[in-house]
């Protein structure tokens, strides 16, 4: 459980947001799947984006990556505009997301796997003549990673035959490999069983908080959301139908009416 | 092993003074002639001289391949029936290569030949490019290679030195000249298309067609050249643009499938009609008047080097008759251009060994037979057939199709033949075709 | 440029267009509804084409009637290369449509050679002319097209195309097999989940799409020549159409036969240096400024 | 050869792994003596061509799988490399006047990587078919340039021949065709390839390499961890194309006649089918094909005229039963199936 969770809210931080969308719009033809969300997020809490199916969760959160291009409005990050940034490079800034689906090498074994991330942040991917085996700096941040993930003894092994728990896991561990500022989680832990859910979102959020990581994330699962979120973004129809701490927004009638009760 | 890595080593000291050594024995044992004259040959070997064809057995030109096949294993039979070469050896095919290997599978299958012995001459080769890249490998092994069917005039004047090597076809020189001496006699020829397959062969014969043409300096003008794909399966874009143009002259190497999957198009698209007359010089005679039957138009004339055509001279000549009619028993069709090359190719064979055996008495080396078949001359259906140096010089025949003759096929052969001397349509020894082309004087007369 | 070179030229890039579409509709289906890329698919055009030019020329001792030679160009070669197809579905394609594209691709490839070696078998490698007595082009003769005067043979050939399109399209939109193609190519599990027995659509569609190009090659030879090379030829450019046209797309394949057959036609009749890249150099623009193709991002008849 | 790396947990391991690129170093070096060794040796002339042909293609080979195993596209334009490099020793000969054969093999390496750019650049961006198509497109366009003789360097269809070059000053060209090859230039040729194996060995270790892989397996995550993918595609284009590039300069010697056919698709063909018989999924496995291709063809064409029935049969079981193993994969998983049921008795 948070620590931090009633010290910040944007209102008392006097500090700069980590991001900023202003009244970003993606249309799909007709469809208007974003239809001017402004939001700000902090590299010190953990936010949870909630919302019925079409709402625009997913939407939104590709829009912050750069994985779709805006229709309308602009991103800042860090301070910068990056409403036009290719994906590659937002990442190299800072701005990092995963996947609802665990995307990983599967031919590759797990410390590859968070190895490649490591070298990929230090931008050494061009380095022709040197053995990754060989590259001490990147071996020893790997070890470590491996190891606050929990992922040492999987270390040598190809993905393809993990567990789907490990493999979310793992997954995040490649995500924190890149030192993000800010992280953004499609449903952490979609497909992991009942009694997991929990461990994987405390393993996350235990290393968000270690790392100074802000982390945005999608999920379905109520509980969840109530207990690691220091505030919710409830989105609706591709706006935003509330924006406040926990406890606020999950009893907010609009919220209730069209997100709690929709079958969620 | 270690006995033929000797002679290979010792022929490479001796390569540098071969041409020598073996004009020198040929010399001096042309003076010991008469001590020979009719006595038994020692040394033939019990063997049977060793033949390893190249052919197209598949890909587009391997019509051409099968024909070749045919004609060889006739031709074989034949010379083997009466005892073999000079009656004594007796050939045998031990093995064909299928060009469409490519050259680098055919260098290094003449290198193989060449290195275990068991194979004396390799003979045939269809493309032009493969011979370019395929006789000069062969020479360097010192591997006789008998050329007998592409028609690059580059062969010999990129590769002078080659004493491995000669060719039995007449060069494409023949074809395109010719072409050029049968516009001259024409009346009222002012525009000309030309239509010839995308490689060096069609290339070649426009070139040289055109260059010829300016030289002799007819009043003709080539108003398109065009350059469809080899293998081209559909015509009909450059038949109706073709016919558009309405051309004096249609002038066309294309050759093999091609031409008749051409004229066959042509005649549907109203090409000849169009046109008042057609030279189509690509190596063409039965297999296309066969295929386009009645179909075939009158007003062109076909031919090219040689006087390839069943029924051209097939009276007066009769080693020609017998190869027709013998051809004809065998297969129940003419034979076409692939078949007489190799005919060509066998004659220039039984010369050579007859030549060579007659001079130096016994059985001629590699490089001895390869020299004996230089400068000599056989029959031909055009009468002599002469070799200039390692290169045949043929001359050009062109008849035109006409249902009026007396083999018993029921399509159309060629008739009104018109002859023209091979030299008036090769470049004297020594010199490059293309100079000479571009020098190319009118016939007098 | 006179108004009748332009009626003939168009007429022979129709022509062109109807040949590609016989050859590559059933690669762009075959791949849209079962996600196999068969690059040996050309080769039944190559078969198609050596089978009719040998009936054809057997078959002048029983009847030179025109309406028999047509009968046998377009029902019943087409018919014994789809039985032929349905056996071969079940052996040599069968575990093909379980393994990558790439490796369909070589794998396939590896079926162009061999098929290419048994035609040679059989037929031999030279070229093959359809005998004068019973070729339906010659037989048919001529037509008066717009005051031009074209091959009533080629005509007929291009009615054929059009039926066959529509054909196609009426199965699509109509029967049962067709709906549950269409549902195959957009969710292949959903429609073997619904109990539908996958396989016997699997191997409809395939021998349709096979006997389509062997039509297409049966037709092709009266006007051609069947030679050992028409196989590579149409596999690069049953290739170059679908990917024009889209993947998977019915109307892309009729669309891209028309654009290829006619460039090529006028290209080759006003611009005849060109004619080796045209097809290239027309397939290249398309990748690199339309990669989906043309229509690649509809379904087979959408 | 295992991708596996060191670990960190376990020093012994990284001992034992050490021991066994000895193991290895020690193969490839007596492997190379025996490869120096076996011309001198033998005096078989037929042999050390064919070997110089296996190894050329060997090299072209190595190259193209740093494109379809390495990075996970299927080229089909590589014709248009290997057609490069043999096209720029001939054309430099000729038309510039160069006849050192290091300086040739290094102008012919950068020229193909140049076309590499090029048709990098056009096609990175396309995936699967696409890919294949538009390589094979710009390649074909290639083969239309050299085969109707545009710029009028290359004579058309009829191809050039080629002198022997020289080497470092040493007119050894002058040398007799046996004694060139035998001699002097199947060494070069050697060297080429073991040279060649030890530089992709460590470039495919390298940082570059795992990236290669990273895009391989996972593009989205790649781009998603800050790798600009499209950029990576390009660098392993030309890379891949240097290569292929110096195969085909070397080759063309071997040969000493070029023609457009080595621009042509059936060529790229060619050395998809070498790559893939020899295993794309393995480091070795397209020197294996390569061998394996040219020893099967020359078999298959004395033995048989349906030569091409015998490729394609080839091709097609071997696809369907081994796939990304090969048939150097597939021999090495059966030696450790039978090392193990050792192991187990």
């Amino acid at each position: 459980m948070s620590t931090k969770k009633t010290e910040s809210t944007k209102q008392d931080t006097p500090t700069e947001p980590i991001l900023r969308t202003e009244d970003v719009r993606k249309e799909f033809g007709n469809l208007v799947a974003v239809d001017g969300v402004s939001l700000e997020f902090y590299d010190d809490e953990i936010v949870g984006i909630i919302g019925p199916n079409g709402a625009g969760k997913t939407t939104y959160t590709n829009l912050i990556s750069g994985a779709l291009s805006l229709t309308g409005g602009r991103i800042v990050f860090d301070g910068d505009d990056i409403s036009d940034l290719r994906k590659y490079k937002r990442v190299r800034r800072g701005l990092v997301r995963s996947f609802q689906i665990p995307q990983i090498y599967d031919e590759l074994t797990v410390f590859e796997n968070v190895q490649s991330s490591v070298i990929s942040r230090n931008e050494k991917n061009n380095r022709l003549f040197t053995l990754t085996s060989r590259d001490t700096d990147s071996i020893d941040e790997t070890e470590r990673l491996l190891e606050m993930f929990n992922l040492e003894t999987h270390a040598d092994e190809h993905t393809e035959h993990l567990p789907h728990g490990v493999r979310k896991i793992l997954d995040v561990a490649m995500s924190f490999a890149l030192r993000p500022k800010l992280m953004v989680l499609d449903e952490p832990t979609s497909g992991v069983g009942s009694r997991e859910k929990n461990a994987v979102m405390e393993t996350i959020t235990d290393a968000a908080i270690d790392r100074n990581i802000g982390l945005i994330f999608i999920e379905h699962d109520m509980e969840l959301i109530r207990n690691y979120s220091d505030r919710i973004v409830a989105l609706h129809e591709g706006r935003v139908l509330a924006d406040d701490d926990p406890s606020t927004v999950m009893n907010s009638e609009e919220v209730n009416q069209f997100i709690l009760e929709g079958g969620v | 092993m270690n006995e033929r890595n000797t002679r290979i080593s010792r022929r490479h000291f001796l390569k540098g003074s071969a041409a020598v050594t073996t004009l020198g024995s040929l010399a001096g044992c042309a003076l010991l002639q008469e001590d020979f004259g009719g006595e038994e040959i020692d040394g033939i070997p019990d063997e049977p001289f060793r033949i390893v064809q190249v052919l197209f057995e598949s890909g587009p030109p391997a019509f051409y391949g099968e024909e070749a096949m045919n004609a060889s294993d006739m031709l074989v039979d034949q010379i083997n029936e009466d005892g073999g070469l000079i009656g004594e050896r007796e050939i045998e095919v031990v093995d064909r290569l299928d060009e469409d290997a490519g050259p680098d599978s055919l260098i290094s299958d003449v290198q193989a030949m060449a290195q275990e012995g068991e194979v004396d001459m390799l003979m045939g080769i269809i493309s032009s490019a493969h011979s370019l890249a395929v006789a000069p490998a062969a020479d360097d092994q010192q591997f006789p290679f008998l050329v007998t069917m592409p028609g690059t005039y580059q062969l010999f004047e990129e590769n002078p030195d080659m004493e491995y090597v000669v060719r039995t076809a007449g060069t494409n020189a023949a074809g395109a000249v010719g072409a050029v001496r049968m516009v001259e006699q024409m009346d009222d020829i002012e525009t000309v298309v030309t239509v010839d397959p995308d490689y060096a062969w069609g290339h070649d014969h426009q070139e040289m067609f055109e260059a010829g043409l300016e030289a002799v300096g007819v009043d003709v003008e080539i108003i398109e050249s065009r350059y469809p794909e080899l293998g081209e399966t559909d015509y009909s874009a450059h038949v109706s643009a073709i016919a558009d143009q309405e051309p004096d002259l249609l002038f066309s190497s294309l050759w093999g499938g091609d031409i008749a999957t051409f004229v066959s198009q042509g005649v549907d698209g109203g090409l000849f009609e169009a046109v008042d007359e057609s030279l189509l010089i690509g190596d063409t005679g039965a297999p296309l008047l066969n295929s386009l039957g009645d179909a075939m138009p009158e007003n062109v004339w076909l031919g090219g080097r040689g006087g390839y055509q069943p029924n051209y001279r097939y009276d007066e000549d009769e080693s020609h008759r017998e190869f027709v009619d013998e051809y004809y028993e065998r297969y129940d069709q003419l034979p076409g251009w692939g078949a007489y090359h190799e005919w060509m190719g066998f004659q220039a064979l039984q010369e050579g060994v007859e030549s060579a055996v007659s001079i130096i008495g016994d059985w001629p080396t590699g490089e001895q037979l390869m020299a004996a078949m230089n400068n000599i001359a056989f029959e031909a259906p055009h009468g002599q057939h002469t070799m200039y140096g390692p290169q045949a010089v043929a001359p050009a025949v062109f008849g035109r199709p006409t249902d009026d003759h007396d083999l018993p096929v029921d399509h159309p052969l060629l008739g009104e033949f018109e002859f023209i001397e091979a030299t008036e349509v090769n470049p004297p020894q020594d010199v490059l075709t293309m100079d000479w082309v571009d020098e190319l004087e009118p016939v007098t007369g | 440029m006179p108004i009748e070179s332009l009626t003939v030229n168009a007429f022979n890039g129709l022509y062109f267009a109807a040949l590609l579409f016989f050859a590559s509709v059933g690669l762009t289906l075959v791949f849209g509804i079962l996600n196999l890329l068969n690059m040996a698919h050309a080769a039944f055009y190559g078969l198609g084409a050596y089978v009719a030019v040998w009936t054809l020329n057997n078959m002048g001792d029983v009847t030179t009637s025109t309406v028999a030679l047509l009968t046998v160009l377009v029902l019943v070669i087409p018919l014994v290369v789809f039985v032929l197809s349905a056996a071969l579905d079940k052996t040599v394609f069968a575990p093909l449509y379980e393994i990558e594209h790439v490796y369909q691709l070589l794998a396939t490839f590896g079926v162009i050679l061999m098929i290419d070696d048994i035609i040679k078998f059989i037929w031999g490698a030279s070229p093959i002319t359809v005998d004068g007595a019973t070729d339906p082009s010659r037989q048919l003769g001529t037509l008066d097209l717009l005051g031009v005067s074209v091959s009533a043979y080629r005509s007929f050939v291009i009615v054929i195309a059009i039926a066959c399109a529509v054909g196609l399209y009426l199965m699509f939109v109509k029967t049962k097999l067709g709906k549950i193609s269409q549902a195959m190519s957009e969710d292949y599990e959903m429609v073997q989940m619904l109990g539908i027995n996958v396989n016997r659509v699997r191997v409809l569609i395939f021998s349709i799409s096979v006997a389509i190009a062997a039509l297409g090659g049966a037709l092709f030879v009266p006007f051609a020549t069947a030679t050992p090379a028409v196989t590579l030829e149409y596999v690069l450019l049953s290739f170059a159409v679908i990917v024009i046209g889209g993947l998977g797309s019915l109307k892309g394949v009729i669309v891209a036969a028309l654009v290829i057959g006619m460039v090529r036609s006028f290209g080759i009749a006003y611009f005849p240096a060109l004619e080796l890249a045209i097809v290239f150099g027309l397939m290249a623009l398309v990748i690199i400024f339309k990669p989906e193709g043309l229509f690649g991002d509809e379904g087979v008849v959408e | 050869m295992s991708t596996r790396l060191p670990t960190f947990e376990d020093v012994q391991i990284k001992e034992v792994k050490g021991a066994i690129l000895d193991k290895r170093l020690l193969t490839g070096g007596v492997l190379f003596v025996a490869l120096a060794l076996y011309p001198g040796l033998t005096m078989n002339a037929y042999h050390t061509r064919l070997l110089a042909w296996i190894m050329c293609f060997a090299i072209a080979a190595l190259g193209f799988n740093v494109v379809l195993g390495y990075t996970g596209l299927l080229s089909f334009g590589h014709a248009a490399f290997f057609g490069t490099g043999m096209y720029t020793v001939v054309i430099a000969m000729q038309s510039a006047g160069i006849t050192d054969l290091i300086v040739l093999l290094v102008l012919a390496t950068l020229m193909a990587g140049v076309v590499g750019a090029i048709i990098g650049a056009l096609s990175v961006k396309t995936h699967e078919i696409y890919f294949a198509l538009l390589t094979l497109a710009l390649a074909q366009l290639l083969y239309v340039l050299a085969a109707r003789d545009v710029g009028g360097l290359t004579r058309g269809t009829d191809g050039i021949a080629l002198n022997r070059p020289d080497f470092l000053g040493i007119p050894i060209g002058d040398a007799p065709a046996h004694i060139y090859l035998m001699g002097f230039y199947y060494h070069v040729i050697l060297v080429c390839l073991f040279a060649t194996i030890i530089v992709l060995w460590i470039v495919l270790r390298s940082p570059f390499g795992l990236t290669l892989k990273m895009i391989r397996e996972n593009e989205m995550r790649a781009e998603m961890s800050g790798v600009p993918i499209l950029r990576y595609r390009l660098y392993s284009m030309i890379l891949s194309a240097m290569i292929v590039g110096l195969g085909g300069a070397l080759y063309a010697v071997v040969v000493g006649h070029i023609t457009p056919e080595y621009l042509d698709w059936t060529m790229s063909g060619e050395i998809v089918f070498m790559t893939l018989l020899g295993g794309i999924g393995t480091f070795l496995g397209p020197v294996i094909g390569a061998g394996g291709f040219i020893l099967l063809q020359e078999v298959a064409l004395n033995f048989t005229t349906y030569w091409h029935f015998t490729m394609g049969l080839v091709l097609f079981v071997v696809v369907l039963t081994l796939r990304e193993k090969g048939i150097w994969g597939g021999a090495k998983a059966l030696v450790d199936r039978v090392n193990d049921r050792r192991d187990d008795s």
